[in-house]
């Protein structure tokens, strides 16, 4: 039921069309596209990800999210690679009978996809690269769900 | 041979992806590293995962013929 | 900066490409996409409006979202009358530089659209038409802001 | 000539969307319309709107040329 995928590229709204499509008669459907922001000097970032675990634990977020929410379907969709501003990162979409299961499967598995998932982030400024480190609102985020 | 991995800032400190080292226990494969590196694998955020699955402690771990060991910072992703 | 739109027509994938391609930099965009659901041996279902109100309603409902979490960019656009199991009744877009506020915000705007927008909802089952008396749920998720 | 606009379910009862009527108080304009409409029109759940606005209290609202006044019963939307 859950369609899950690590890819290099992502067009977000060939995906939500082909989503949409998929649920039209879901009463709701969140999405959520996640973009390179622009600002800070950032050139490009680069996710790394790591083969033997990184879809994986993917996959493992999409069945725990269905288990928690009644929903009619889910997608997960992350890139890896470098990415410039203004490109498509990772798109979650959940279709549900009721929006406010859509809106917390979708919420939750962000939530979850930005703290736990397994990809290191380095961005490019002027003076180089940088890994970049967790954030201690990641850490906030997960707490709303326990 | 048995490949250690090193994720993320673990890459740029070790100035590899990976390295083939001789079959044995852990402790002792990294007794044979360079000491600041071994010092950033044996970090208190980083995790470790023997052919994908995530161990909790090294402790008694050898690793034999096509293991690989993943040294996992804390991720940042997404 | 806000998009406010009552129409008879609705085009989600249209929208959410048109939005997205404006607000390619912001660092999270979440949509909210309404449909009619299937079931219940409902075959139709009308939205009627208000003229003078329902869109003035929107409107201010828009503005009192954007003072609320700092937005990028807010789209609403709301059907009115007769569609079908399978048809977009409603589409809610927010960009925002961080995800939480996105989320948030269409979230906000939808429970808002549903419970307080001027707008009276009959169903055709095979029974004949049957207005929708507001559910209780509706004001429990109005709850949540106050 | 003023007019009365009938929402929701409110257009099924009065059997009609809109009903003009002669300029004056509403309670009198009221009095005048069929007595099983007067007292939905009247019921606790119904508001007013008076030109787009709504108002809370009928008493001493005078209908004049052109006006609208809209009863707008809960909503059910989206």
């Amino acid at each position: 039921m859950a369609d899950v995928r690590l890819e290099t590229a992502l067009d977000p709204v060939a995906e939500i069309a082909a989503f949409n499509a998929r649920y039209a008669t879901s009463g709701g459907i969140v999405t959520f596209l996640g973009q390179v922001r622009e600002g800070g000097g950032v050139e490009a970032l680069e996710l790394k990800h790591y083969g033997p675990m990184t879809l994986p634990g993917m996959t493992d977020l999409a069945r725990i999210t269905q288990l928690r929410w009644p929903l009619d379907g889910l997608l997960i969709v992350h890139r890896h690679g470098v990415m410039h501003p203004g490109d498509p990162i990772v798109l979650v979409a959940a279709a549900a009978r009721h929006r406010r299961d859509a809106f917390a499967a979708a919420d939750f598995a962000m939530d979850h996809l930005k703290s736990e998932s397994w990809f290191w982030k380095r961005e490019k400024t002027a003076t180089g690269w940088r890994w970049i480190e967790p954030r201690p609102e990641d850490h906030e985020d997960l707490e709303r769900w326990r | 041979m048995p490949r250690l991995v090193f994720l993320g800032k673990l890459e740029d400190i070790a100035g590899t992806a990976e390295l083939t080292v001789a079959p044995g226990p852990v402790e002792q494969i990294l007794a044979t590293l360079d000491r600041a590196l071994a010092i950033e694998l044996l970090g208190e955020k980083v995790r470790m995962a023997l052919n994908g699955s995530l161990i909790t402690d090294m402790g008694g771990v050898t690793l034999r013929e096509g293991d690989e060991l993943a040294f996992l910072p804390p991720v940042s992703g997404g």
